[in-house]
């Protein structure tokens, strides 16, 4: 048996709680993501479970996971390896040997590796007793055992019992990492406020756990990652499809508006929806539409209306509301449409992640119908982009579409809770003229934007459509110059919005060989790679993440220019790339794609930035 | 809690009414007489111009936003109801008006049709029933009649076609009334009572295109044969039509049977309208009178009262209120597991 | 003239129906009876294997076409009767089905769904009625029931549920049937039933969904309760239900009443069931009774003979083949006036 | 008053006739087409009508219009402006002067210019009368009381022999350019068997316009136009709706298919599905659908089914079925959509023309789902690329999308009838294997095609559907690295349909200064542009025209080599353009857009070529 790779101190780790769907694998980890997060640690974590509904039972198909790095510096992925396994039962084991770093420590329940549980996950001899595991440090606990011991004088039935086991690991992982029980004891009282015997099982399991570790070799082991130096103020673990209703939330409350979505279920971008229908609490209305198409018509009659307006999906939801989309830009109405990308194309991959959307929301639209794009690249700052799409939207009066993906739905990551007088200012263009001298298409100076005027307001009726409008007065015209007029004006609104974009950035040199440039939640990977790499000594290439894709921000150009080369790294068959070729013609690009449902690994990208300088290096 | 529309003070004329846009229908088409009619009714309303909103698909009826001194939404084909139900549900203070026509709202429209009938959403929706496609052009919609000839059925339609009446009832719809375009009267009568009917509320208006389906309600509509073939009904009276009121209508089983008064039949026997009748069936056996057998049913055939979508959806917005810790997002952000880095 | 479905001519086993795929449903799920119940209907109704064409959307329901060994599309989400239509039209000679939930149907396929049972095209569609969207984990769909918690409604349902039989022969239905997931006999019966219905066969299967709506139908489908609350219809005879058959329905105009046999009210005033009255207003009466006034009705509360949209739409390609001067492409393309260039 | 500028013999003819909607204005006009193509003329021809159904009766906006050139050469557009107007009252008049050639002839229904009708055309002052007309050669013609005069004794009433009017009209320029009236009074006879005396009247006043031309100084100006060197055969006019439907029709007959066309009516796509539903004579099945949706999705089912399938659209309807064509893709089925492009976004201008769907039919689908865009060039090469359509769906298993536009489906242009062995064969690709071996993904080696199996083959049942299949099985699964392969083979599938593809070819120099690009129904203005150029000396040019434009010809990136710029013109803000800087990155590129819901005048083009040679003249 191997020697723990774990030394103390170290700087991040990565954990994976992993057992059968019905072990509470996915509160676990989440209870461990919170006591990390009160630990000052910066962390990243993602789920991963089934694509059933319910899967059989103890079987490889029905494993479901929560991995989770966490560390004193900043993390921007959940790890591409393993450095602890937790794992509840055989199939647990089986399903997770693939993401296990070499050397890497395995708490397993030993008690669940008997002959009808090993069979289910295809084990014809127990691993625990050949030569399986023999590069890794498996810790063997009796977990079904002690549960059930320190739970034995409560009087509760075995499946209740035995429902408290992934406690008692916890309890286990909690002693390894040194992490006070007090506010998980605390999340059980108030969960369980109305069956105190079932918060003070799940405490008990967990205290059991803690006190086993003390007992036996595990305490040897236990181990301090010191916190990381993040910005001051409160921190809570956020995952995507939250922070985007939340920043969509704190978007309303700041303007005054009232916020409507109009949304049709879809995974992975159900849970805004889910969560907007349980703000009704902060006034939210919510429209659960009987279809995409209704959803996104409602969007913009709400939008006309005059509340913040919103529209959530992922790609055949998208597709569907590429019509109406077109319509949002034509009526020049603030509208944002959220994509939840998941893997393409048709019903693809629905469970996992990809950003082969891209195209689509450029281009998808018939006629010439340009909006805003703009993609989120972690957890938590999907709140600050939903906040930036609806500011954009009201302010530009455009429709926007935000992009995110099933990594960033799915994972969590710690948000600094951002005090409402730190967001920015967001400044819908006031008509200051007299009604007699308002027209809807007359436009604000500087970005072009519309007036928003709407029903209620007193001698600013008017009437929009699809149709094709005069300049200014928006009566219907077929006018030739017309047209053409108003296709490049509604082109130029949204180059306008770069003036107002923050800077393009170049992590590292700011000149070189090589540009590495990603978008959207590629970031994580990348840039953990870009920062290892950094720290080798590779000092020819700079960084460099957009968040702003159409329009891209002002100095983009400028920035492409200081490399030799680009190294587009994305998740499908090279969108971006493609894009940028159309922005900035001749530009050298090496394309950078993986399109396997999941995200990029930090060690594959590290690995392809070796071998493009390395060739880059040959070949100059 | 729903928001009420606010009256308005000043009179209105319907020239208020009238926009500055050339009206573009052909000449004698009956879109001009739901037009003029809308302008009287929403003069007359009791609603501020700026709190109506007339929402449209695209058709030859749809253009009518554009002639609607209002605000108003010439939004796609067939989402005239999907986008008014946005506008209801964001300010359900605002009067909602739809108009569509009967391949906008039948045809591509279907679905947010029968959905808005089910969830009873407070809109007043006008189709402009001229059993074509007017502004392709002279296609089949789902209301042709079989053995029309159109540009897609040049041997005539061979599709069963919807009734609209019926499809609204048995979908849910609370409020159902079928008028002929002619009969201004009775149009400005059922658009106060659409008005008035908090909840979704269908008006089929049986529309001539002088063009593609010229006298296609003749049969219904016209001086000659409307007594025989169109029975008016109201509500609380026995349903009577005929050149002399001479016929009504009786049940045999549940199925409907036109006899004369004042023969072997009782008059009790005779039915009465009664448009408040909660239970469907008889609404729908109403609706799905037709020629010869039967002539054909206008007036309102159905109103009952049922708590809208809107008032609900508001509703719960105040109960959610009423009872959550939240009132702001700084009190959503800061629940839950939260903690501070020094 | 319409192809006929081949018979075929080795006999089957169910077990010819099963596929290599592993079934991914729930434990427990109703989906599994369904299942059970299409592969036996499947081996015994006469047709080829070949010639049968299942298609379905997308939801847990939707996923059956993976597990039956016949042709079949997967289709995408509310497509699953747009599809199927396009493959009966083409070859009219298959046996086609189709399989959908109730958010697939009844949500975002409604506008299909209420075109399909209007024009009557020969599809038999099988609605797994669980009344929630299972497959994305829990939302209301247009089905569930009013006061139901879900994903999106935490406070409750407050939207009106569709009757899905009330929707269907609104549109125009000729057969409709509704049928509890866990009695295969009656579910083996009305699949027969529907294949040979030539048109377009609703079967609306009341189907248990053990995550999130567990036990909904209970009340109508228990052991326990069935006898008070299910009335199962069966055609010519008279309706009755209780627990010794003791009630049975009456009229009171053209509205139901509740009854009980052998008190004051004749034998002959109880209604018998007539699944072929071409006058819809009775199967609705029958499709609306609901808990806790009336039990509810399952088996085929309708069915009439009409033409099906296949048939017509080859009856006019014979006929036009029959009038017209084209035989092939050329004699069309010459037609008309052309000229030659030498 | 100026001379007429019509010299005999000339090479080429623009002919304009406008009346009022109720005036026959189309069928005057195809009827003159018709002629011309009889007298052995190459011709194009455009209509201009009223958006409104029933403009008012007199009005400007009333005016309908029919144009057309023909030549003794080829001739690619109906010509920017007139050589030669009939107008039958003041509004055509008034309509159609910035229409008119300096010089041009005009000749009008001088009757029809009293006081009511100059007020609807918005006239002061008769134009007849004062200067207005200085610069053109006027014919006033008293054509109302000429058809009188010659229909007076046949019992008619007022309204009907009003109707003649036309008639009159034609047959005035029937003599102009000496045409025989036989085949124009055998036409009316076959078309009003039923009513002889219509026949007999229209016929009348044919014959009075053509001799009341021999007996006035139009007599003086008749000219003989030589018939063009045109390839041998069979000869028609057609318009591009026509000409889709039927290469259609072709491509089923000759594979023994059955052609399905689910479809939904728009404007200008409507004759299609019009056409196709006359067409049961011929077998085909259509189905008129509820929407865009239901038509796509039949479609798939029609192609699972064995047929030759078939959805035709516009713009809004093409974005309405996106998501399901994406379905088409993963699933690999035969499947043709036609978009008749007109002018965007949203319903925009819809009986406009333009060129802007490009990007939705190459990008317009979420995930990575490509598919072959083809477009046609002129009214009867419809028919050809229709055909080719057919022909590379079932050949390749791909959807496939041909874009055509308002104006050639609209225009007329003489289609030589192809015989049916000239045909190009269309090669299914056969399985030969038993069916144990036959896997629902499995893919000829060549091409990459599925084996199309349908309902109906005994022992080939299979499933399809929209999630990721299992390489050659088809089988559903998650595997990371074969959703990667399969995203790769679908776009290699298509990638390797160029080896297929005739060459790119230039015109005029095969390298030099600037290559002029264009797709699609540019096609005329930009050819008759260069070979004007070409023919004034310019040398330094090229001249390309793409009809295939995904995949681009093998050859392409070859041929741009040996220019030193492009200059590429279309009817968009640029989609082709962008769409060349993705395949080959560094191009140089100018764009010339014209956005006005009108094609291309071949002046803007010859003018804008010069300049752009000037600048890079200049600037080299
Ligand atoms: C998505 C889409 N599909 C099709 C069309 C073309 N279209 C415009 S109006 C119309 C039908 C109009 O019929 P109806 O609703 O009955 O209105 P009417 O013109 O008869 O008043 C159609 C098919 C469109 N504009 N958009
Ligand atoms: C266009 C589109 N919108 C939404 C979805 C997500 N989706 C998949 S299945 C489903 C609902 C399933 O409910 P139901 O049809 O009742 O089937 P069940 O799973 O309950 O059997 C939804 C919303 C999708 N796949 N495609
Ligand atoms: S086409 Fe028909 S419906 Fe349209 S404006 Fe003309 S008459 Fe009215
Ligand atoms: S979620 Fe419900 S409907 Fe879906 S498989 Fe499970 S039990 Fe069946
Ligand atoms: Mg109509
Ligand atoms: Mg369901």
């Amino acid at each position: 048996m191997a020697e723990p790779t774990i030394s103390t101190p170290v700087n991040k780790v990565v954990v994976r709680f992993s057992g059968d769907s019905g072990d509470g694998m996915q509160l676990t980890g989440s209870l461990f993501s919170q006591s990390s997060g009160l630990a000052g640690n910066d962390l990243t974590t993602v789920p991963d479970f089934p694509a059933e509904i319910r899967a059989p039972q103890g079987t490889i198909s029905g494993v479901s996971s929560y991995q989770v790095q966490f560390g004193g510096t900043e993390i921007y992925t959940p790890g591409d390896k393993t450095d602890l396994l937790v794992a509840m039962n055989p199939a647990a084991l089986a399903a997770n040997l693939k993401f296990l770093k070499p050397g890497a420590m395995i708490i397993v329940d030993a008690d669940e590796f008997n002959r009808k549980n090993l069979k289910k996950a295809e084990y014809e001899n127990n691993p625990l007793e050949d030569d399986t595991l023999s590069d890794f440090r498996v810790i063997k606990a009796p977990i079904a055992f002690m549960t059930k011991e320190a739970l034995k004088d409560m009087g509760l039935d075995t499946k209740t019992i035995m429902r408290c086991r992934n406690m008692f690991a916890l309890g286990l992982v909690y002693h390894l990492f040194s992490r006070p029980l007090e506010s998980t004891v605390a999340y059980f009282e108030k969960k369980f406020a109305k069956k105190p015997e079932i918060a003070k099982a799940n405490s008990k399991a967990l205290q059991a756990g803690y006190s086993f570790a003390e007992s036996t070799e595990i305490n040897a082991l236990s181990m301090h990652i010191p916190p990381a130096r993040l910005r001051k103020g409160m921190y809570r673990n956020i995952d995507g499809n939250t922070a985007v209703a939340w920043g969509c939330l704190a978007a309303a409350e700041k303007t005054g508006k009232t916020l409507s979505l109009c949304s049709y279920p879809i995974t992975p971008a159900s849970e805004i929806l889910h969560e907007l229908s349980a703000r009704k609490d902060l006034g939210v209305v919510v429209f659960q539409a009987e279809d995409e198409i209704a959803a996104v018509c409602a969007s913009i009659g709400a939008a006309f209306a005059g509340n913040l307006s919103l529209t959530t999906t992922s790609g055949p939801g998208a597709s569907l509301k590429s019509e109406a989309m077109g319509l949002a830009v034509i009526a020049e109405l603030p509208l944002v449409m959220v994509n939840v990308q998941r893997a393409g194309p048709s019903t693809g991959l629905p469970t996992k992640t990809e950003q082969a959307d891209l195209f689509q929301a450029l281009y998808g639209r018939h006629g010439e119908a340009p909006l805003i794009v703009l993609a989120a690249s972690t957890p938590d700052d999907c709140f600050e982009f939903a906040y930036e799409a609806c500011k954009l939207a009201m302010e530009h009066s455009t429709p926007v579409i935000l992009l995110t993906d099933s990594y960033l739905s799915s994972g969590n990551s710690p948000w600094r809770i951002t005090p409402p007088q730190e967001l920015p200012d967001i400044n819908i263009p006031e008509y200051k003229g007299a009604p007699e001298d308002w027209q809807p298409y007359q436009r604000e100076a500087e970005y072009l934007a519309r007036f928003w005027k709407y029903p209620g307001q007193a001698r600013f009726e008017h009437r929009i459509g699809g149709l094709e409008k005069k300049e200014n007065s928006g009566n219907l015209t077929y006018e030739p110059l017309n047209h053409e007029l108003m296709v490049k004006l509604r082109e130029e609104k949204i180059a306008r919005v770069a003036k107002k974009l923050p800077k393009q950035n170049v992590y590292g040199p700011d000149s070189g060989k090589l540009l590495i440039v990603c978008w959207g939640s590629t970031y994580g990977s990348a840039k953990t790679a870009f920062t290892e790499l950094l720290e080798e000594g590779h000092d020819s290439m700079g960084f460099t993440h957009f968040n702003y894709i159409k329009p891209l921000p002002e100095n983009t150009g400028e920035l492409f220019s200081r490399f030799d080369e680009l190294l587009v790294c994305e998740q499908n068959n090279g969108q971006f790339a493609a894009y940028l070729q159309t922005q900035y013609p001749g530009l050298k690009i090496r394309n950078y794609n993986k399109i396997q449902g999941q995200p990029f690994f930090v060690d594959e990208i590290k690995q392809k930035i070796r071998e493009t300088l390395e060739e880059s290096e040959y070949a100059g | 809690m729903q928001a009420e529309v606010k009256p308005h003070t000043v009179a209105y004329d319907r020239k208020d009414f009238m926009t500055d846009q050339h009206v573009r229908w052909c000449p004698g088409c009956g879109d001009f007489m739901i037009l003029n009619t809308m302008r009287k009714v929403f003069a007359d309303i009791g609603v501020r111009k700026e709190d109506f909103t007339l929402v449209s698909g695209i058709g030859c009826s749809s253009r009518i936003t554009y002639y609607m001194e209002t605000y108003g939404i010439h939004s796609i084909h067939g989402r005239a109801i999907a986008t008014a139900s946005g506008v209801k549900l964001a300010n359900p203070g605002l009067s909602v008006w739809v108009a569509t026509g009967d391949g906008d709202c039948m045809a591509i429209g279907g679905n947010h049709f029968i959905h808005a009938v089910r969830r009873n959403i407070d809109l007043n929706i006008i189709i402009f029933n001229n059993r074509i496609y007017g502004m392709t052009k002279g296609q089949s919609s789902p209301t042709s009649p079989e053995g029309l000839k159109t540009k897609t059925a040049p041997g005539g339609v061979y599709e069963r076609p919807f009734n609209i009446g019926e499809a609204a009832i048995g979908c849910g719809a609370s409020f159902f009334a079928r008028v002929p375009d002619k009969d201004y009267k009775m149009l400005e009568e059922t658009m106060h009572a659409a008005y008035k009917h908090k909840g979704t509320s269908v008006i089929e208006v049986l529309q001539n295109c002088v063009i593609y389906t010229d006298g296609i309600h003749e049969q219904i509509t016209s001086k000659e044969t409307k007594d025989e073939n169109q029975v008016v009904l109201s509500h609380g009276e026995t349903i009577r039509f005929g050149k002399d009121d001479e016929y009504g209508l009786v049940l045999n089983g549940m199925k409907l049977k036109k006899e004369k008064f004042g023969q072997s039949i009782p008059d009790e026997a005779f039915l009465k309208h009664d448009m408040h009748e909660e239970s469907s069936p008889f609404h729908l056996a109403l609706a799905r009178m037709q020629l010869p057998e039967f002539p054909v049913a206008t007036g309102i055939l159905r109103q009952v009262e049922d708590v809208s979508y809107d008032a609900q959806v508001y509703n719960a917005i105040e109960a959610a209120k009423k009872y959550t810790p939240y009132k702001s997002t700084s009190d959503l952000f800061m629940s839950g597991n939260t903690w501070e880095v020094k």
